[in-house]
């Protein structure tokens, strides 16, 4: 087991992937020679060569519509989108073309691919290095996406995600790239794509999250057991599909839901997460179902530590659907 | 030669000038009944949207030449990923009628599953005919991604990537002939200039002077060629596809020819398209250019043309009636391949979708218990 | 007051806006000489000339990037994209510029104009001619999402559209486009931007419904009444920004709550409905909120009416609602 | 001069073999401060990044010839469509370096009211310099939307489009420059050529032999010029300017240099540059140009250089500490101008953003009643 920071061990999961699989291949801006404006991809080019590891064209369309060619005709694609706001020029291909053709090809051709792209605040990127667009594909049917909170989860369910049959876009929190360190097996390891992850027990309020948003809840859990208040924090982890019945059950045990992320709040995944449970565990309910969210703005620079959820807004939300 | 000029083969009294197209006699004639099936396939298609049994077909009236004479070029090993004006390229390589048909109807029995409008063909053999997506250009890039698989595992594959000039605006044919070039893939990017998109003309499309010419902005070669005239585009498809197999790279074709039909059976082109414009282009007609061909070999005479025409029309008649006869896909098939194993939500909608069928009286024939 | 189809409606409204303001101009694929697939756009380019309405080459990309410079700079584009399922090349253009121009200049620069495109299943189109992608945008501070039901409030809330400083993606049922008429007064008139049209008063079932789905929601409540089940049918007209207020007021009514639409359930934008009534007035629901939605899974083609929200199946809901 | 060709008119003594610029010595030496500008300002940011009061920067260094030859083409009535390097341009055309400090900055005085990152300027005056957004070619087909207005208008200006070499290989390009040469828009497409997209090098962004080259592909005239060379490029530009502002379409210019520095501030290029590249370009350093040119016609010697240097370095250095002493924007900018007018979700949103902020005492200064 070694002690790596986040983005140590998606290197890592990308390396074990690439030695274990010679059809594993990685591409995108910037992830040759330089390995990465994160570093996720260092070493790769050097240890698998320019064939499997190189830097493409600026073109996302062309970086995702060249991995769907990849993945139907027998590799198995993991490529990178620099910053996930910049994803969007690849969103034909992603929702239009890499979800789509195992179902409109009748099972002939499929796209089992992955596309990693770091997500989300806190490092003063303003509108256009910060944003969290979960939402914009969780509504993508033949899609899966993934999003880890802890260097284990990120190794595990990148090895998960690069064996899935499917598309899955694996979105990275970058705020929590270099912030935490965790044990991680050495090795090939896998961490299932279909359940959610209890974070910590408690019987008061459920606390649902992912990514980066999982640290800040268990700092206001924290907080709230100081108050005598017990919080159940559920890392969402696999946002789709989503483990639906573990999520009822969760909300179940408490009565009382806070629901968290960084992307805005209209229309985001809070809502869905709010609305299985409305729909399937009401009478439960001792409390509105409450989310915390990025507010319905772009994302600003100056201000992001206002814009972003923190532990003082999370444990407001705590005491209030408690109190309630 | 510059981008330019146009190559054509046949010459208008159907001599080819010294030109060896070392094609057999078999050979020339599974082009010609290639075409005439084609043909065929039309007119039955349009007979069947009018009379209400399918919901829409693509007419290929004055492409065929460009169809046929690429798919001629490639082997049964190669890929194409076709636009869905395409179809006849399935058809040359042995894709038979009553598979397309069902496809037509959208059928239990079609590959695609009922999912897909008509024309959206997918197959996997006789050759690999990637599943066809509307959105237009999301396939160019696509194609490239198939050849550099054939690249890293150094196979003597290469992939036909066919398009329109409409098609040639689209961001996935800015990127994929980027990435090609690039990469030095072995695809070959067939652009069919039908003049056409729907009704947007090519003087709307682009300013420029052809659209082989597009072919230098990615640093590849790029070549016009005369659509109407089969044995050309087999020619030049043909050395694009021998220099990409050799690890030469992608080049650009501009087949130009024009479609005589409307855009699709939905569309009327009187809207649009000027009367003295398909005057001209009647004349260029690529059936009555191979024909001549084919007569001065010999191999041709109306009463042959005649046959092949009636026993074309015959075979394409008779796939959609057992297409027709075939029934509807399963409820089951709306939940199936979304994902390679059904998760929780969808197969708890899909068990919702099959009681409420029950409980209404119409769940299809052959519905038993939800299977998934 | 003439009785129009909701295309003739919209083509009304267009002509109109186009008297009364020189700097509206229309440009798509195919929306000139042939004056759109659908025939919304007859006749423009005739009364307008080709400065002001004319086909563009085949890029959606290029019509919303063009757009967004022209209004920049003075105009009032209204431009189509000619199928909702081709908007997404240009999804970068829309979410991450024309949405967030007016907030990332400070104001100095904005986007006026609007986006109309034919949306929703009922003609056979398969996976590609059929999708409702409506969550995808909503999903998106600074942009106004609007879809009509009527012919009245097609042409009512389009000139409203054509004349709001924001960009408006404007929506619109093609199931509906021929198959009902209305009476639609002549010239220029507006329909509200932020309010919602209750489509049908009761006190028992609150039904949130909007464009096609409209007629479906009031034929099933027709036949809930029959069976002594009084529906309040809100059709929401404007999605984002939502008449928040007047969903809880609904919702509250009646207790009992069903939202429908065609879309993929999953992420759709019924969750948010639902969010917001179980943020806001979750002590006054009697019964799960129920959603009835497209199935999570691509449109299909031959099967698309066992696909799409019937009466049936709203009735289905209505019926779980009333006696839970 | 076919495009492989590249057009310079500083000669390497200074000369300008002929060539008349038609420029007055104010003219000159305008186009020479605002390059030493652009250097201090590069000082200046690098300084403060380092020093952790900004972000971020992006350097200049290599390629103020293009960006200063470019603007001096323009008029004030024409519009900036920049990417996030081309500030110089503002500079030139009068900006004041307070106004761009308050923008690395992001505090309350900025235009952009501190949401954007630094270096993403927006300005209407003294020339519209169009709001500047960090996806990569966007703003290439808005450049033609705006002068499409100014088509309809009839107005006599023109639209600058300015990106680099990675941004040819975006959706925006191939839109923009296909709907430009379509529409025959008054647009100067500008490729910066500085061979660098962060790390990914010409030879992997393209396999064409220019990027002028790429004009070709939608019809419009293409053109390589020497970009440390800044006569060399107000001449083509102008040239471009002319002919579009005459109703002649537009023009794409590929401006030939190289970026001497990272890509940000954030970057190590050593990990990516070869060392002999810089080594080369060090000698074209496109200052030191056009210093040979103004001493050979009597307007420079050393010492105004050194003065120039020192008077821009105190000039942006004096900008700095206005923006360091100017408060944060207040909280209600997280909230204003998503709309013109703040829909209800949205206000409420903000008021509990400023409740929570008092109750915690971290409100910024100036904040009283929530204002929206
Ligand atoms: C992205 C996208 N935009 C619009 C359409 C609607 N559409 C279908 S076919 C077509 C014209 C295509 O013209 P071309 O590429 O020349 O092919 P042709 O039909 O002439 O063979 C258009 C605009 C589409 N399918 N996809
Ligand atoms: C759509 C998009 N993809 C990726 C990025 C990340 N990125 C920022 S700058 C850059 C390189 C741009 O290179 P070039 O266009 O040559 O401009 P230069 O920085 O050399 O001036 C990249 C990849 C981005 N901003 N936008
Ligand atoms: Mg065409
Ligand atoms: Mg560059």
């Amino acid at each position: 087991m070694a002690n790596l920071t986040l983005i140590q061990a998606v290197n890592d999961g990308l390396k074990v992937a690439m030695r274990t699989d010679p059809t594993v291949l990685v591409f995108g801006e910037d992830v040759g020679p330089k390995g990465g404006v994160f570093l996720a991809t260092e070493g790769l080019t050097k240890e698998f060569g320019e064939s499997r590891c190189f830097d493409t064209p600026l073109s996302e369309d062309g970086i995702v519509g060249a991995a769907i060619g990849m993945a139907a005709n027998g590799l198995k694609p993991v490529c990178e989108i620099q910053f996930q706001d910049f994803i969007f020029p690849a969103f034909d291909q992603i929702v239009s073309e890499a979800a789509k053709l195992r179902y409109r090809s009748g099972g002939q051709y499929t796209a089992p691919m992955v596309i990693r792209t770091p997500y989300g605040g806190g490092i003063r990127g303003g509108l256009y290095h910060s944003q969290s667009g979960e939402a914009y594909f969780c509504h993508t049917p033949g899609l899966k996406v993934v999003i880890p909170s802890t260097p284990y989860d990120a190794k595990g369910l990148l090895l998960a995600s690069i064996d899935d049959p499917d598309p899955v876009l694996f979105l990275e929190p970058k705020a929590l790239y270099r912030t935490l360190k965790g044990e991680v097996p050495e090795g090939k390891y896998k961490v299932d794509l279909s359940t959610l992850r209890t974070a910590r027990e408690g019987k008061n309020v459920t606390v649902f999250c992912y990514g980066a948003m999982v640290p800040v809840c268990m700092k206001a859990a924290e907080q709230a057991a100081e108050k005598g208040i017990e919080c159940l924090v559920v890392d969402l982890r696999t946002l789709l599909p989503l483990d639906e019945e573990g999520v009822i059950e969760a909300a179940k045990q408490t009565g009382r839901v806070v629901v968290v992320h960084e992307a805005p709040r209209f229309c985001g995944f809070g809502g869905e997460i709010s609305a299985i449970i409305a729909e399937n565990a009401i009478e439960y309910m001792e409390a509105p179902i409450a989310r915390v969210t990025g507010f319905d703005t772009p994302f600003p620079n100056t201000l992001e530590h206002h814009y972003m959820p923190d532990d003082r807004r999370v444990l407001d939300a705590i005491e209030h659907v408690w109190s309630y | 030669m510059t981008v330019q000029e146009m190559l054509s083969v046949i010459e208008p009294d159907g001599g080819i000038n010294g030109y060896d197209p070392k094609m057999s006699n078999e050979e020339l004639l599974h082009c010609y009944r290639t075409m005439m099936r084609v043909r065929a396939f039309d007119d039955v298609a349009l007979k069947l949207q009018r009379a209400g049994r399918i919901g829409f077909s693509i007419p290929n009236r004055g492409v065929e030449a460009t169809q046929i004479g690429a798919a001629a070029a490639l082997k049964k090993t190669d890929w194409i990923f076709p636009s869905y004006r395409d179809f006849g390229m399935a058809l040359y390589h042995g894709v038979s009628p009553v598979d397309m048909m069902h496809n037509m109807y959208g059928n239990a029995a079609d590959s695609a599953k009922g999912r897909q409008m008509p024309v959206h063909f997918s197959f996997r053999t006789p050759i690999q005919f990637f599943s066809i997506s509307s959105p237009i250009g999301t396939h160019i890039i696509q194609a490239v991604g198939a050849a550099y698989a054939m690249q890293l595992r150094k196979e003597p594959h290469v992939v036909l990537s066919s398009f329109g000039d409409g098609g040639t605006s689209s961001l996935g044919f800015h990127s994929g002939l980027n990435f090609a070039a690039v990469w030095k893939s072995p695809v070959v990017f067939l652009c069919q200039n039908n003049q056409w998109a729907i009704s947007c003309p090519s003087s709307q499309q682009t300013a420029s002077e052809s659209y082989a010419i597009k072919a230098s902005a990615y640093g590849m070669p790029g070549i016009k060629v005369d659509g109407n005239d089969v044995l050309a585009v087999r020619r030049v498809v043909s050395e694009a596809v021998e220099r990409a197999r050799k690890g030469g790279g992608p080049t650009l074709v501009e087949a130009y020819t024009f479609r005589m039909g409307g855009h699709s059976t939905s569309d009327d082109p009187t809207r649009y398209v000027p009367k003295e414009e398909l005057a001209k282009w009647e004349k260029k007609d690529p059936v009555a250019n191979f024909e001549r061909f084919l007569a001065k070999k010999k191999l041709w005479d109306p009463a042959l043309g005649a046959k092949i025409a009636a026993d074309s029309f015959a075979e394409i008649d008779a796939a959609a009636k057992v297409a027709e006869a075939t029934p509807r896909p399963g409820i089951e098939t709306i939940f199936s391949d979304v994902y390679r194993d059904v998760p929780q939500h969808i197969r708890r909608q899909g068990q919702a979708a099959f009681d409420l069928a029950h409980r209404k009286g119409d769940a299809s024939a052959g519905d038993g218990a939800f299977p998934l």
